[in-house]
């Protein structure tokens, strides 16, 4: 059965996707390589649609957070040394993002637990709850005097005028290289007969080497193209 | 003092109107006269404390000491003006310019329910109803004690927001600026009907 | 009992809310120094009553004894307050140590949005705003009320956040669970086989 039924994970007790990450990562008995990551994730999103109401932030949030605990996972189920190898292919980076966000995150966890206990602490505390005659809640009008300064007014108005700065679009221009320029090259390349990926995107930046690569997949759909890779991360063959 | 004498100092100390013996006693899950020989110890023990215990019409209670008195006016009839809170002043602000203008409106401006800061104004009358909208919804509108804490003549002595306008070059009716900065800062594109009256 | 404590225990006995010393004086007509020694007097003489003297929310006040909670909420049929969710503590842990907060930046903490929470914590009057931030975002603090049900005399007084950060041997603990655990096993496990690119 799925390792979350192993796990017994109640997911209504967890606060969140990091106080859920901190107690699968911790939980001594627990290796990451044991914990079926795509179980948790359906089961969260189970939990969050049986909340009544799919809150796509929350569940995005989670995605990306579990994203980033797969991609550590699969370093950790490569042997040995292709994990070194993987070392300077992967930037250690989205893990460290991730640690540092589980490192804030435990303070206010540890905080929470200790407003929870000072909670309990303080109901046993019962108050008086005899009200203030109405009339001594507001200063009678003949004895009243001017303490507020009607800037004050003036100025929320002007903070409530306020809008926010029109998003800033510039860096979403349309991408300068299209799928049907890519096809163009390729099926060019094609026509002179087998063809090496690299050759294909020479000089090109990411969005040219992910758009050809798009456009790659594209030709082999329509059965006008196949290829091969002989080992990981070694040279792409394109033929007809 | 013993420990049902110490509950009942407690029980008393907390109910605002008098309590039957009887209902102590169902309280306490104890006997009528328990809570009788209990009441004397209580009373007994507040000798030279600040409170008495006075058997009345309805039952039992616990009072002040009357010598209190004038310091409890003193204390209690301070003048009640607190400084504003942040949702207070928005919320004071969108009813002093806009008046009358209703609670759906005023949320609608400031992007979330006012309903809090809205009651503390009725509350210590700086605003008050002014009768209900085409659709039913209350409308506000400030008091003549707005005016005196204020220190303003009438509400058109309001400043004039000019001076803390983001855009002083946009057109149109403050009520409609509002609501659509309002609307434009909850993602939605601006409202293009027109106000409620 | 002097007849200062006598009257400041009257005083806070009519008083719904936590009342600061130099209002406790103004009131008696007596000076600051004055009213914290008869309060300290009040305090002793109320060892062995149903009733507690507390420093808390910028003020003093009175509460019931701990021990007649039961009876109590059987005398005023008052139900008991719904414990915090982990949710909403957390919530309020964030509001509380990083006072003015926005709503974004709890869902960044939190990793997570915490708008259900926030509105309950807003509806138990634990949180307020406090104005907004630079870009609109309403910010939010705790209240009075907050520090009164926790116990606190002022938000200085929330013990240092920093003692629940984990230590650099937990913070390395954790770091080889994420990274490094897995590893050490590699060819052993099972599931170590090379994947498939």
């Amino acid at each position: 059965m799925s390792s979350v039924h192993r796990l017994e994970l109640d997911l209504d007790v967890f606060a969140g996707p990091f106080d859920l990450l901190l107690s699968l990562v911790l939980r001594e008995e627990l290796d990451l390589l044991e914990v079926d990551l795509a179980d948790v994730v359906l089961a969260y999103v189970d939990h969050l649609e049986r909340l009544g109401e799919l809150d796509l932030e929350a569940t995005t949030e989670f995605l990306v957070l579990m994203a980033a605990l797969l991609e550590l996972k699969s370093r950790l189920m490569l042997p040995g040394e292709e994990v070194e190898e993987l070392d300077e292919l992967v930037p250690a980076e989205a893990a460290d993002e991730l640690l540092a966000r589980l490192l804030a995150y435990a303070r206010y966890r540890g905080a929470a637990a200790h407003l929870r206990e000072a909670f309990e602490d303080g109901r046993p505390f019962l108050w008086r709850e005899a009200p203030v005659p109405g009339e001594l809640r507001r200063v009678e009008l003949d004895r009243a005097e001017a303490v507020y300064d009607p800037a004050t007014l003036a100025g929320a108005v002007g903070g409530l005028l306020r809008r926010p700065a029109p998003l800033d679009l510039r860096h979403m221009r349309t991408p300068p290289v299209t799928v049907a320029q890519r096809l163009a090259v390729l099926r060019g390349l094609l026509r002179r007969g087998r063809f090496s990926f690299d050759e294909a995107v020479a000089g090109g930046d990411r969005m040219t080497v992910c758009v050809t690569l798009y456009a790659l997949l594209e030709l082999y759909k329509r059965g006008e193209a196949g290829w091969e890779q002989p080992e990981p991360f070694g040279e792409i063959t394109v033929a007809a | 003092m013993s420990p049902l004498a110490r509950i009942l100092q407690a029980l008393l100390f907390l109910s605002s109107e008098p309590v039957p013996a009887d209902e102590l006693a169902a309280a306490t899950e104890t006997e009528a006269p328990d809570v009788l020989g209990a009441l004397a110890e209580l009373g007994a023990a507040l000798d030279g404390h600040g409170l008495v215990l006075r058997e009345l019409a309805g039952g039992w209670a616990l009072a002040s000491d009357p010598d209190a008195e004038e310091p409890a006016r003193r204390l209690l009839a301070r003048p009640r003006t607190p400084a504003l809170t942040p949702a207070q002043s928005e919320t004071l602000a969108v009813v002093a310019y806009l008046q009358p203008v209703s609670r759906p409106e005023i949320a609608r401006i400031r992007g979330v329910a006012s309903d809090s800061a809205a009651s503390t104004l009725l509350d210590r009358g700086l605003v008050e109803e002014a009768g209900r909208s085409p659709f039913g919804a209350i409308l506000y509108r400030t008091t003549p004690l707005f005016l005196k804490l204020f220190g303003l003549r009438a509400v058109e002595d309001l400043p004039d927001v000019g001076q803390w306008d983001p855009s002083p070059e946009e057109e149109g009716a403050l009520r409609d600026r509002l609501l659509a900065a309002g609307a434009a800062r909850a993602g939605a594109a601006p409202e293009a009907q027109p106000a409620a009256p």
